[in-house]
């Protein structure tokens, strides 16, 4: 008696597992192609070190400063003009340091020795990225800019900085929703996630 | 317990002994009784004159909390970022009730089970007490301290009840 | 002036335009490098996307189109509006040229033939090997050439002049026989333009031209102007003759399953028996005498009333417009075929009014392939000792009887010139990496009087060592010493345009000047020649119009070969999102299948999926069968363009070479390959696929998803029963209020329903109309989005489980096909993409949300909040959330240069979907602030819509009575989907397609 | 109470019981002697557990692609495993709670074993919704904590009512269950060898439990109210899980019986479990003095009064999908059973609506080797229920075009095998550390020891 119960509830169990297999597998084989995994961080890529080497050194300071320090005073705008229009604010090109630099040079000054070779080969400068937000955030320079957004809130003051370093902004969402609810900017997700 | 106090420890194997005992215990004006059982006999707890317990109240006051509980985070959390989901309004209470009502049992539970610890006073590891181990298979036990003077009467008592172990305790710990 | 190619210096900000922005690809290096440019080109802002204008390359038609760039990346092509071709529109094969400008299979470098196979040489080497090669070859040099720029065609000829040898141009879909029909006819050895938007009639005897044939964007466009429903009710009717229903043929009115081969025959006792009727047929008119009706239903395998009714409808018309079989139709009487449809254009008055000569389109006129096949035999010979072939790929296209590959082998020294390694390149000796069309300089002339510049849009891609084949030809022209007036190809192009520029009589002043012009607009408009009065002339030679000569067994199913509307004649096969794109009419991708009626498939015993045996007296292959009710019972189709075995990663083995089924016979007239010309024995080979299709169900059951009405019940303003049912809404203090029923979109939500904050006085409700009665199922849509979207292709076997990841699905249903009468035929297309619904049941199930409305209306979707429950994807009924299941968006380099900066790509294990392109609204809005004003209704245009051949798109806000969208939703024809089952109040509304025919009533 | 009358064993729920040490010695010598069986089942379950490593490391390595879900079949054989493990988890809390309240006097020798099957049911159904998500890395974001980006979970979500229900059901029954076994694992101590490794395990958790009268006082007092707690509990946390279903407008999902439906369903299929893991046990360590006939027969009982519930909430969906006259809800469920899926449902409808016919018939129920056949076929049949409802919902809902097939992949198959190694091991370490049959409560309906009759009579008279 016993023996049979088991024998026929082993047969049914065995059809059914076996009916779940056909299905999965389905008419023909379909092959599992093998997708990266790739882990979504929400930090922000940047420097570990602040004091990293750039090509050349360039003092913010010296050229932002304030007159009455020694600085040039030049506004962040005129090199850093596209933050007025574009998301981007843009890294001034090489023409535009030599702009002022073919006729400024502080004799035997090496950084501007490089900045004329840079010129002279026609080519970039590959400054170090400083700055980044993680590559799901979309943040238009411009319109911080047109909201009368000081640049140092975010970039510290660079016109006091002889090397620019990344001032300890933690450069997170709950840091930049402080302002925005702070200056009753819009809080909405797609306005910085799409 | 002043130091003049000494315990008894008796050991039963019937039950309607050990019921016994503790009645004509109390009925002499032993009031420091201890009675051990292997499960939860409603007799003994007769014989000792329990009322409610207050675990309950722990019990009441979790609940509530829970609901409060619930209730201030769903709102708080939805108002703290007001975002629309679905065309629901932005405090759902229908939808926040689910969470309140876990939030109620949780917070009851958690609450019952630290009373009823404090109420049984354990965790207790440490502390030698009198005890057989027999208590937590088939036999019973009464403690019972009392005056140095009075522990005579009260172990008179216990024999006539034909206990299967009569112990004497020095020291008389106490069960609290 | 090189300044030009200045300005296309790649910003060099590698690691951010890498991989546009992205969730994958956070970069691993901690310091990143800020590339800046030397000079800063004025026009170009960082961040901000920089537009050129320059011609598409994909096919004969020529559309002028706009490239945008950031950051030194093209990312996207879209129509130029100004272009007459284009209009403003993009085919998905246009968009896709991106794909073939990053295509990580281009060529390196030049190779050379070592052993088996090819050595990377340098292009000093490589030059001097083609320049001593042609050298020694002198007047047995022979160029095989694809579709050529006028200029880069002047080139070569002055080159092929010099060496003595001889140029041939080939192209696997050519025109020949309408050419040469229409020389035949009135004269004109050209291709005349076909204006669908002025006709009232459109009778077509199987011409695709919706999909391949001439310039299917334009077609587009007419096609939905003069068929979709005006204001007024009226509504061009579309009449489709033929043996398959192509996409063409699905958006027909009335389908006639006419026997395969019978189009002259039909269209010259139409035309007979519109001469009994008083039309005139000139010097044809003892010809069609000859043809009566009955006879012509006969051959037609119609019943005569059908044929009669016809007759009555283009009695009727105003403006009728009757094109020719096509491609796919080419038999061994084409030229008679076309012939006859001309002359029924003649004798209808369509010429002049709906059949254009002055606008010809010179772009598609390609030598036949009669010319070519002289070419082989004379390769066979030894008569061709060098030959060089640009912009065909003949050892694919080709049947295999045509023995190229065979020839090929037999030339001394063969040159190709190529992006990628394909059949034809692999057997040359020296293979030359070309710049792609988006990198190089060229122009194009798609009708008289029109010409385009083809611009670069970039540097070339720095992955491969290309360069331009003008500059390659005149590199190789100093080589030989021939005498050129440029160093360069841009130079040599300028000098042609400024001999055309004079020769115009200079209009826009200096040259200079109206060059600046031309770079910034694309094109140009010189005087025309004037077309004079355009008559019906005698046939200088004979034609046969029966029906034409068939091999293979009698008792056959009669093969038809088509292109395919999304690799046209395979060129477009190495890129993922036209292999990934479903087919428009099969609704399969990546595998090839074969069209077989449902009857036919059940007489044999074969169910769909089944591989099938293909057996024609030339050949064989192997495919799964799609059981269609669209093709006639005698009759099977298969597609061109697949089955690669050397063209890329993407291409190879994918699908079958249909060619391999056909003889490499040329039609007598016009000396075009024939492509009906072959009965075939179908055999089951016992084995079975699964297909990889995207389609569930073809019903509709009746549910309310496409909605049609007839075009007498909108006349007459009767739209049946579809009163809408009184929709509610929930109430702020619980329960529910109802909303009028005239509150359309833009009084949502209705006050005092529960929106929170959402003050819909203070923000736009984003929205759509979309209109059924011009959506054509092009697809064009789905590619832009893509390109737009950084929507990832997962490949077939991820097709196969149904895991594609298209952010909009172009769903078909068939409401009405027959392949036995002549009747109506009633497929109904639905572009289905995020309805952005009012009551989003996404929403509220996301425990994250990840999903959540926003303040304008917008179902928004936040992709690095996401953790992938896919509860949203379950709980929506509109099905139109995808999953990105693997990492899909890691696509070999120099693909993600593609990528669009603006869009998150997104990382595996996230929920994606269409978000109404809110980028571009964002941008839009980022610019109007700046520039302190509001945004202007039609500013904000989705990637579909301005990509939309057919205009059936509008976007725009809904809480703006005035905008275009809500204009357009107040059309009676508006409905929402499904919402009055599930009140989702979508922000999408369709328009109801229009048909002739009754329609049954589905309350929506 | 040497011996038994026949008239007395009918009124007694142990009649071969014969003495409360008895009780002690028998339930303990489980704890001692591991056997050749026990270690076969556990070296099955460990190989279990490392299928589920495997499968479950691949996924997360590889991606969610690697199970076969797809667009539209977002949910499968994951969230059926989820709904089946949290309903076997309901018999025991049931089992143990309502009986309680109810006085039910077959609950003693059964209970214990049941609680530890639902907290391992829900230690394996927690699994599940980190398993199925496409990033569970990110999990921890359902939980309401405070953090930088200031955001909280939604709360209008049912899975995140989910995450409340199942923790607070996990916190409630492992509590319930540890405070339950606290006398017996005093009993263990006691028995044990002073200074052992077990002995002071025992010490340990029985938090110096010694059974007197204030403790047994406040420790009836706190199990009542627990279990009354526990109860709605119960019913919430299925219901609960069957929102996650109802809340969704998918046709086949979307329906007002879906609460009280998973409820029986889970019982159903709880009770069912139960009856599982008991044969083999009593048999393996001979417990058929404790786990008699009689206990089988009442759990039969329970078995057929919840599978009829079920079979009657079959019933009435088809009614409603009808009665609707709206097509995608009829479609759902003509497809059920005659579409792509149309198996599953079959052995769904023969399983659990069938197969537990045979539990009106006594002679089935007083069957063991019956009872378990007909259980395991229970067992399958609700978890190709969950199958049913979650899959062939999904994939035909509003849009036909969208309609597509979802077929479970290897992965997911050794991921839902690999979990039933994963809960049996927690199962199989329970029964040799703690006490698997209430010691304490089974004496609870053992007669009283009274003094002989003579005594006891003198007794009373004085």
């Amino acid at each position: 008696m016993k023996k049979q119960w088991f024998l026929a509830g082993a047969a049914c169990l065995a059809i059914l597992v076996s009916f779940a297999f056909v299905h999965a597998r389905g008419v023909d084989e379909t092959t599992v192609s093998a997708g990266e995994a790739e882990s979504v961080e929400m930090a922000v890529a940047l420097a570990d070190d602040p004091s990293f080497d750039d090509p050349i050194e360039f003092p913010h300071n010296v050229h932002a400063g304030a007159t009455d320090d020694g600085g040039y005073g030049i506004d962040c705008m005129y090199c850093h003009s596209s933050a007025e229009r574009s998301s981007s604010a843009g890294i001034p090109p090489v023409a535009s340091c030599m702009g002022c630099h073919s006729a400024v040079r502080a004799d035997g000054s090496e950084e501007i020795e490089r900045l004329t070779e840079f010129w002279d080969a026609r080519e970039p400068i590959p400054w170090n990225r400083v700055y980044k937000v993680a590559d799901h955030v979309q943040f238009p320079h411009m319109r911080h800019v047109s909201a009368g957004v000081d640049c140092a809130m975010c970039h510290g003051n660079v016109e006091e900085m002889g090397v620019i370093e990344q001032v300890q902004q933690p450069l997170t969402m709950g840091w930049c929703l402080d302002c925005h609810m702070e200056m009753s900017a819009s809080r909405d997700c797609t306005v910085c996630h799409y | 317990m002043s130091a003049a106090h000494q315990g008894v420890l008796a050991s039963f194997d019937y039950l309607d002994a050990t019921v016994d005992s503790i009645k004509s215990l109390r009925e002499k004006g032993f009031d420091e009784i201890t009675a051990f059982a292997p499960f939860p006999e409603h007799h003994i707890e007769e014989a000792l004159g329990y009322k409610n317990s207050p675990v309950r109240l722990f019990t009441l006051v979790g609940g509530l909390t829970g609901v409060a509980t619930g209730i201030a985070f769903t709102v708080f959390t939805a108002l703290d970022w007001p975002l629309v989901t679905g065309g629901k309004p932005i405090v759902s209470i229908p939808a926040f009730i689910v969470v309140t009502f876990e939030m109620a049992i949780l917070f009851g539970v958690l609450f019952t089970v630290v009373g009823v610890f404090w109420n049984m006073r354990v965790p207790d590891l440490k502390s030698d007490v009198v005890y057989d181990p027999e208590f937590s298979s088939g036999r019973f036990g009464v403690y019972v301290t009392a005056p140095a003077d009075r522990l005579a009467e009260a172990r008179e008592i216990l024999e006539s009840n034909s206990p299967s172990r009569l112990e004497d305790d020095a020291e008389a710990k106490s069960h609290g | 002036m090189s300044d030009g190619m200045k300005r296309r210096d790649f910003l060099k900000v590698l690691g951010v335009t890498g991989a546009g922005a992205g969730l994958v690809g956070c970069s691993t290096d901690n310091v990143e490098k800020l590339m800046p440019y030397v000079t800063a080109p004025e026009d170009i802002t960082p961040g901000v996307a920089t537009w050129y204008a320059s011609a598409c390359g994909e096919c004969p038609a020529g559309c002028g189109v706009w490239v945008k760039t950031q950051e030194g990346r093209a990312i996207k092509v879209e129509g130029n509006p100004n272009h007459p071709v284009s209009g403003g529109a993009l085919c998905a094969r246009g968009h896709s040229g991106l794909q073939a400008l990053y295509n990580p299979d281009r060529l390196e470098s030049p190779m050379r033939r070592n052993g088996d196979g090819h050595e990377a040489i340098s292009w000093e080497e490589a030059e001097e090997m083609l320049a001593s090669g042609l050298r020694d070859a002198g007047s047995g040099t022979a160029f095989l050439t694809g579709r050529t720029g006028p200029t880069l065609s002047v080139l070569m000829d002055e080159l092929v002049g010099e060496l003595g040898g001889r140029r041939v141009e080939y192209e696997a879909l050519s025109e020949a026989p309408l050419r040469e029909a229409s020389r035949i006819a009135f004269g004109r050895d050209e291709i005349p333009a076909f204006d669908l938007e002025s006709a009232d009639l459109i009778l077509s005897f199987g011409a695709d031209f919706l999909e391949t044939w001439l310039s299917p964007v334009e077609h587009n466009r007419g096609f939905a102007r003069s068929t979709g429903v005006q204001a007024d009710g009226s509504k061009a009717r579309f009449v489709f003759l033929g043996a398959r229903l192509s996409l063409t043929g699905m958006n027909a009115d009335d389908w006639y399953p006419v026997r395969p081969g019978s189009e002259g025959v039909v269209a010259l006792a139409l035309a007979g028996a519109l001469v009994d009727r008083g039309g005139d047929a000139g010097p044809y008119a003892s010809l069609v005498q000859e043809y009566d009706l009955s006879a012509a239903a006969e051959a037609a395998d119609v019943p005569v009333s059908s044929l009669e009714t016809l007759v009555d409808l283009l009695d009727e018309a105003e403006s009728p417009l009757i094109l020719g079989p096509g491609v796919a139709g080419q038999h061994r009487n084409a030229t008679a075929a076309n012939l006859a449809a001309l002359v029924l254009n003649a004798v209808s008055g369509a010429v002049g009014t709906t059949l254009h000569f002055d606008r010809a389109m010179t772009g598609a006129a390609s030598s036949s392939y009669g010319d070519l096949a002289t070419l082989i035999s004379d390769m066979e010979g030894g008569a061709v000792s060098a030959l060089v072939v640009r912009g065909t790929n003949p050892a694919f296209s080709l049947p295999s009887g045509s023995g190229f590959r065979e020839a090929m082998e037999n030339v001394g020294f063969s040159v190709a010139l190529a992006t990628q390694m394909d059949e034809t390149a692999v057997l040359a000796d020296l293979v030359l990496p070309e710049g792609h069309y988006l990198e190089s300089w060229g122009d194009s002339n798609p009708r008289p009087g029109v010409w385009a510049v083809q611009q670069p849009v970039m540097q070339p891609v720095p992955h491969f060592d290309s360069r331009g084949t003008g500059d390659i030809l005149l590199s190789l022209a100093r080589n030989l010493g021939v005498e050129t007036d440029a160093e360069t190809f841009h130079d040599y192009l300028r000098n042609r345009w400024s001999d055309r520029h004079s020769e115009a009589g200079q209009p826009g002043g200096g040259f200079e000047a109206f060059w600046r012009q031309v770079l910034r607009e694309g094109l140009a408009q010189f005087p025309a020649d004037a077309v004079g009065e355009v008559e019906l002339q005698s046939p200088d030679r004979a034609l046969s119009f029966d029906l034409p000569e068939m091999d293979g067994e009698d008792d056959g199913l009669n093969l038809i070969v088509y292109p395919s509307s999304r690799l046209g004649d395979g060129r477009g096969a190495n890129r993922p999102w036209l292999q990934e794109l479903p087919d428009p009419v099969s609704k399969i991708a990546w595998h090839s299948w074969v069209e077989v009626h449902p009857d036919t498939a059940a007489e044999m015993g074969i169910r769909k999926g089944d591989i099938v045996r293909l057996e024609t007296p030339h050949g064989e292959v192997q495919a799964p069968v799609w059981t269609y009710g669209g093709v006639r019972r005698d009759t099977v189709a298969i597609a061109m363009g697949s089955g690669h075995e050397n063209y890329g990663r993407y291409a190879d083995g994918k699908g079958v070479n249909a060619m391999r089924l056909l003889p490499a016979v040329e039609e007598a007239v016009s000396g075009a390959l024939v492509h009906l010309v072959t009965r075939v024995q179908i055999e089951p080979t016992g084995r079975h696929r699964r297909l990889a299709t995207i389609e569930g169900s073809d019903q509709t059951r009746d549910r309310a998803i496409v909605p049609a009405v007839q075009v007498d019940d909108l006349r007459a303003g009767d739209l049946g029963d579809h009163e809408p049912r009184p929709r509610t809404e929930l109430r702020g203090g619980g329960g529910f209020i109802p909303v009028p029923s005239d509150a359309e979109p833009e009084s949502f939500p209705h006050e005092g329903s529960r929106y929170g904050d959402y003050d819909p006085a203070e923000n736009r409700r984003w929205a759509m109309a979309i209109d059924l009665d011009k959506c054509t199922g092009c697809s064009a849509c789905i590619t832009a989005c893509q390109s737009e979207n950084n929507v990832a292709n997962v490949g077939e076997d991820q097709l196969l489980m149904g895991r594609d990841l298209h952010w909009i699905r172009m769903e078909r249903y068939v409401e009405t096909l027959d392949a036995e009468e002549p009747g109506p035929v009633d497929i109904r297309f639905l572009p289905m993409i995020c309805q952005h619904c009012g009551n989003a049941p996404c929403e509220p199930v996301c425990p994250v949300y990840a999903a959540y409305h926003t303040p304008d209306g917008l179902n928004g979707q936040i992709y690095n909040r996401c953790v992938g429950t896919r509860y949203c994807a379950n709980n929506c009924p509109y099905k139109v959330r995808v999953f990105n299941w693997f990492g899909f968006s890691d696509v070999p380099e120099p693909l993600n240069w593609q990528y669009n900066p603006d869009v998150t790509v997104r990382a595996e294990g996230v929920m994606e979907k269409c978000s109404f392109c809110v980028q571009r609204i964002r941008t839009v809005e980022n610019r109007a602030s700046t520039e302190g004003r509001d945004v202007r209704d039609g500013e904000v245009v989705p990637a579909c819509q301005q990509s939309c051949p057919a205009e059936a798109i509008v976007f725009g806000d809904a809480r703006d009575p005035e905008s275009r969208l809500s204009q357009v939703s107040r059309d009676g024809r508006t409905y929402r989907v499904m919402d009055h089952l599930i009140n989702t109040q979508p922000a999408v509304n369709y328009l109801r397609k229009v048909t002739f025919h009754p329609v049954t009533d589905i309350h929506v | 109470m040497a011996t038994v009358s026949e008239k007395d064993r009918a009124t007694q729920t142990h009649p071969d019981v014969r003495n409360y040490g008895e009780v002690n010695t028998d339930i303990l010598q489980m704890l001692s002697r591991p056997g050749k069986w026990w270690w076969v089942l556990f070296g099955l379950s460990v190989a279990g557990i490392g299928v589920l490593a495997v499968s479950w490391g691949l996924q997360l390595i590889q991606g969610i692609g690697l199970s076969g879900l797809n667009s539209p079949v977002g949910w499968g054989a994951y969230i059926t495993t989820f709904v089946f493990w949290v309903g076997i988890a309901h018999s025991g809390t049931l089992i143990s709670a309502i009986l309680f309240l109810f006085r039910a006097k077959w609950r003693q020798s059964i209970y214990r074993a049941a609680e530890a099957m639902t907290v391992f049911a829900v230690m394996t159904a927690g699994l599940f919704p980190l398993i199925h998500l496409g990033r569970a890395w990110h999990a921890y974001w359902l939980f309401p904590y405070p953090n930088q980006r200031l955001l909280w979970p939604n709360f209008r979500s049912p899975l995140v009512w989910d995450v409340f229900a199942v923790s607070t059901y996990f916190t409630v029954s492992s509590l319930f269950f540890l405070l339950g076994l606290i006398p017996d694992i005093a009993a263990a101590r006691d028995q044990s060898k002073k200074g052992s490794l077990r002995n002071r395990f025992y010490t340990l958790l029985s938090f110096g439990w010694r059974g007197t009268d204030r403790q047994w006082h406040h420790f009836g007092k706190a199990y009542l109210l627990l279990a009354a707690l526990a109860t709605p509990l119960v019913l919430s946390v299925h219901s609960v899980v069957s929102w996650d279903f109802a809340m969704a407008i998918v046709p086949g999902w979307h329906a007002t019986i879906f609460a009280p439906y998973f409820v029986a369903g889970a019982i159903f299929s709880g009770v069912a479990m139960v009856i599982t893991i008991l044969v083999p046990l009593r048999k393996i360590f001979g417990l058929e003095k404790y786990l008699t006939v009689r206990h089988f027969d009442a759990m039969a009982k329970l078995c057929l009064v919840t599978g009829l519930i079920v079979f009657y909430a079959y019933l009435t969906e088809f009614f409603m999908a009808w009665f609707s006259g709206e097509d995608p809800e009829r479609h759902v469920f003509w497809n059920r059973v005659f579409g792509d899926y149309w198996w599953a449902t079959w052995i769904m409808l023969t399983c659990n609506g069938l197969v537990p016919i045979m539990l009106w018939f006594k002679r089935v129920r007083h069957s063991i080797a019956a009872l378990f056949t007909i259980t395991l076929f229970i067992n399958i049949g609700m978890w190709f229920e969950r199958y049913v409802i979650i899959v062939t919902s999904l994939s035909r809902e509003y849009i036909p075009f969208a309609w597509a097939v979802y077929r479970p992949s290897v992965i997911e198959m050794g991921i839902v095998f690999g979990t039933f190694g994963w809960f049996f091991f927690w199962f199989l370490l329970f029964i040799r550390l703690l006490p698997p049959v209430a010691i304490a409560e089974i004496k609870e309906v053992l007669p009283p020891p009274m003094r002989p009759k003579s005594k006891k009579t003198k007794e009373v008279a004085s």
